[in-house]
């Protein structure tokens, strides 16, 4: 990006305005569609302006975590394919999709988003596995929002099929005719803060990606909870700054929470 | 188990209700992403799919580039929640062949010595599979390449022929592929008669195979000019 | 290769004549060695011309997959080691490789060269596992062919171990001291046929594989019927070019029969 | 499991007898290794990590460098024998995202300008891990790049907070982390008031947050005197 | 290393004099601290001159090799972390500190330090499972002979849990209170001898690994056999002086056992 | 097991009816690939090998080149089917060691000096395996590099020595190996009397090592002339 462009992205939001228009606390147009894939047993569509994720959930049956025996196992991974954008690179998640799945993942887990232990069929011996895959097709900036949009939206929305213990008392089988909704206890967002020259905005667009001075996600539940907090990229934060960054997430999170509750209603219409 | 599941009923029709020589239904669309230079969305029946093309472009390191041409580089992949079973995001065996035969597809039909010292890279992703994945990536890939303004001697439009019950049948799907007796896919530039893929999973008799190919093309004229009608919406409707 | 060298090659193929003398629908050479490997359940070495592949078939216990439980497993494996050609780079199998492993184990698998229920020991719990592992040593051309003469003679003269459930119902042992042929329903060999300036040969040399338009490789049964078929490489056929070459593969297919047969009755003498 | 778990007693103190803003017992060594450019050893209760630190130095391949700064690589990795079960030595994807905010930090902190097209290559590994492993690994690496002689803003200080039993505690060990409600791993540099990394594993309400980031800030204070004692200790007092 | 230091390293011991002030046959200052990680089940700290490893050892319970039903198992693995050194790479383990690692494991199997027969808990079906985990932290020459020692120490001084078998005869658990030390039978030490300009050196430094001819490691049992050789790096030896350096070795090695056998009578006290 | 399985009959023959001094019977066979620049065949008893020399030649990247010398690049792989287990085609770790000390016994051999900023690439596959292998594979590999015409100090033969039952014996079979006390291979360049490779993996007294050094020179003499045949047979019968 040019020099010329990126001092106008600072001196607009300076002036509290931003390049696409946008009020600096202010997210892109949003778009959930749930059930978008029919072989996913949940799936969403996720766009924040031109960002898109579109995230899978796929279920099986396996053993427990030995420190877990009596729940069941959920994996999120992340893959930020070449497809989305000309800078990433073919191969193995790196350490962006990484990180981005694993703050993804602590915000579920440490939520009791699902209750991981209503997915044990026999405890200590068979569970309910749950792949969560979450593929990024264009990056327009903020993926981790987005992703968790898509996440979120997949897990609420999602029918597992029924678990059927064999004579036997140990073979599982799945039954796709009979299909239920996933334990869900609470929903969570995710709220990325940027700092640009000690102003603050909401869901940076890729390019003001380029000009943040540091980036915090805060994960925020329904009720107004901080859920996980992840400070991404360099510069720093002063201790007053963390807290304002953390009002402003709980109050941009009321959008979030509508669209997703709008989405979902939808599909139950 | 072949045999044992009927895919043809006593009125001659598929177990989805298609006569053999039938298409799904088909939808396509392109440029539906915003950082690739061509995009587009193909729907065949329950198979979706996604391609995203970039370039030509400079290639890192630089000793891969040719000096009177440009390399054509190609990832077919299918997403973890494309199938039944949740498949590994690596890339498999198959998919590894199949990113082959494709790009030596796509290599007869660009012209790849326009842009020498370049590449061009071409993305499918199936998000939902239902069989004839390959050829519906092409369709794909070929009205991506066309939306990134890369010129082609022609589009490819491609299908897949089956034979199930001893049935030839036109554009199959996953049952009749994974109960049926042969799966063909065949991908032509349709304007100059040529085939750019072609492939046999399974076990046909000189003239089945000649059927089969009489079969495909049919298919393939019909996929040509829905092809060319997702172009015209995006590029003459403006 | 000289630009001169291959011009020649292209103006002798439209002549109807070969570097090496051969007709256009000839083979080079075929050399077939069945059992070469003492060790290995079953061997061959096969070379046409100075194409050298030698392939081997090791045999264990192990689980059915899902989907087949009442059939044995068979993988079949191609490996193009440096050692073969200055052009073949150390590391996992490249495409190459691994569409020639593919295509080898498409026509195995569909024409039910082995008839894999037979080799089912417990169905459901225990089958034989069986590993076909397929050498290029030297590479002066059509790799495909000579590999998949390499495979079939090893299929068609391996001896297996004889498997033995143990008093328990549930424990399987290969008894190495009694072995029997695999369970072989059908033969099949395949032919590439390259296209030149809208000539057909058959067995292209490496140089001759330079200068091919396109190759298509059509695997024949020995009842004349096809059993797969691969465009392999860019460039592209008319349809009635792919009628053509469909008929000088079933026609070539008979000397391959012939070598096979010949290589076989050898060892039975 | 939680809730289960008795961690703070009825005298309010911890399960290793610490009053809930206590640290515990803490050791820095500078200049521990022979071929790093720097080193550091740092002890927290049972947590013990080394660091290493090698540039600036040339990077192979070039194309790498930047031509206005050092590149800074950074490897956190805990040996197999470090963790209650043996952890595989190949770098697990926790190990990966640690790396990546650990670098972010350092990169706050070090002036990176001064040294163009080089790269400073920071490693520090945990020898043994009773938590608190990515804080304690964070005042090693800061150490060891004094050591090495390489320009910083400021130390790091670094050092979780976590909830458990409801009770907000300075310095969390293994068991805490395990079975409490919530870890909060921050890092800051002190003199300048400004926080490199921050991190929340759980959930906390807004004033949780507040008491939170106000106790980190009481034991980065002291854990800052005792850095700049280790460093005192090598280089002043010779 | 420069051409002039070189050459004076090479004529100083030409004189039989280092550049460290050592005899030919004398190592450096040499530290050995059992028990260095209190989390591991055995560990040492071992230093030869500025040459730093630490070895671990850590236990679980597993199935035995099929060939061996009756034995534990161990695993032996060294890293080589470019922490220790400005010439190591990241990645898994090269060539080097494979060969390290494997010429310490078949030293401690081939002389039975461990008696592996009493570590099979349920013979055939559970055994322990042991992994010696050998990390060099600092490289200043002579890693073997230094990991060696860190790895036999830690055998020594190591306390594994008991294993318990429940009820039902299958299921085993380790019991973390009750701890016994490793059945071993045996010690080995190994000493790298070095050969520059025909006379020899061992214990070689940093430096003087720089000018070594050729480099010959032999492991030494306590009763003075021969329980493992390796050649390593290119060069030559005669016959007579590979049985020059045996000799040496001989010597040497008690040394090394003094060292070994201070630090194991210093925790038990 | 070892003591409990009979090596050494009544008769002092081995269980494949040798005196503890016989070779295995060898054949041995130059140029026997086409690509290759040089090539050859070693059969010792049970084990088969084949060695291919590709050089001197340009490598890239070109940073791996040596002003003074040649590089080497030695792989020894054995084929899944040589084992009685079938053994993965990926290098194992035994083999990545293997390849080592192979390659720096034949750095020792070679006049690497003679041919700057090139390599020579030697790759051994072992196609059936019956002990002794990276000794047959180091024959192979030095008949295979006379074939390229690379310039050495002399040819290297090698045989492994074994204790079996208390005995020393010359070039152990696979049964001696695996159910024996000792192995100890040994590659020297007979002419020069310098031994380029020497592995022990077993125990042995002192002397018993000095009695298989002897056994094991007796071997290599005979080794020697064979290889000579082998290489004359190639370029003297013409």
């Amino acid at each position: 990006m040019s020099r010329l462009k990126k001092s106008s992205i600072v001196s607009l939001i300076k002036k509290g305005l931003r390049v696409d228009g946008r009020k600096l606390n202010e997210y892109r147009e949003i778009t959930i569609i749930p059930n978008y894939i029919a072989k996913a047993e949940g799936s969403a569509y996720a766009k924040i302006g031109g960002t898109l994720v579109i995230a899978g959930l796929k279920v099986g049956i396996g053993t427990p975590y030995p420190d877990t025996p009596n729940c069941g196992v959920i994996t999120v991974n992340a893959e930020f394919v070449p497809f989305a954008s000309p800078t990433f690179e073919p191969g193995p998640p790196d350490e962006n999709a990484i990180e981005l799945a694993r703050v993804i993942d602590r915000s579920i887990r440490e939520l009791k988003v699902i209750d991981l232990e209503k997915l044990a069929i026999i405890p200590g011996e068979k569970v309910y596995i749950l792949w969560l895959d979450i593929y990024v097709f264009d990056h327009d900036g903020n993926l981790l929002d987005t992703s968790m949009l898509a996440a979120i939206t997949t897990l609420l929305t999602a029918r597992i099929p029924k678990a059927v213990i064999k004579e036997d008392g140990k073979t599982v089988e799945l039954n796709k005719e009979v299909s239920e909704p996933l334990p869900i206890t609470n929903k969570v967002v995710t709220v990325s803060v940027g700092k640009v020259n000690g102003k603050f905005i909401v869901d940076p667009n890729i390019d003001e990606e380029q000009v943040l001075d540091c980036r915090l996600a805060i994960s925020i539940s329904e009720d107004g909870r901080i859920a996980g907090m992840q400070k991404m990229g360099s510069g720093t934060f002063a201790l007053n700054e963390v807290i304002e960054a953390v009002k402003i997430a709980k109050e941009a999170s009321k959008t979030l929470f509508d669209k997703i509750n709008e989405a979902i209603r939808s599909i139950r219409k | 188990m072949i045999g044992k599941i009927k895919l043809i009923d006593e009125n001659g029709l598929r177990v989805d209700g298609r006569k053999p020589g039938e298409l799904r239904p088909v939808k396509m669309e392109v440029g539906v992403l915003k950082n690739a230079d061509g995009s587009a969305y193909v729907e065949q029946g329950n198979t979706r799919v996604l391609a995203a093309v970039y370039g030509p472009r400079e290639i890192h390191p630089k000793h891969l580039t040719l000096p009177d041409r440009a390399i054509l580089r190609t990832r077919y992949h299918m997403v973890p929640y494309s199938t039944d079973e949740r498949k590994s995001p690596a890339p498999t065996r198959r998919e590894i062949e199949l990113s082959k035969v494709i790009r030596e597809a796509l290599e007869s039909v660009i012209f790849v010595e326009l842009y020498p010292r370049t590449t061009i890279d071409v993305f499918i992703e199936v998000i939902q599979a239902d069989a004839g994945t390959r050829t519906a990536g092409l369709m794909a890939a070929s009205l991506a390449l066309a939306d990134a303004g890369i010129p082609m001697r022609d589009l490819i439009a491609a299908v897949a022929v089956g034979k199930v019950n001893g049935t030839l049948v036109l554009d199959i799907n996953q049952v009749e592929d994974e109960f049926g007796e042969a799966d063909m896919p065949i991908a032509m530039m349709p304007n100059l008669g040529e085939i750019v893929l072609l492939q046999l999973n399974g076990v046909l008799t000189e003239e089945e195979f000649y059927e089969a190919l009489k079969l495909a093309q049919k298919g393939i004229v019909q996929l040509y000019e829905i092809e060319k009608q997702a172009l015209m919406r995006k590029y003459c409707l403006g």
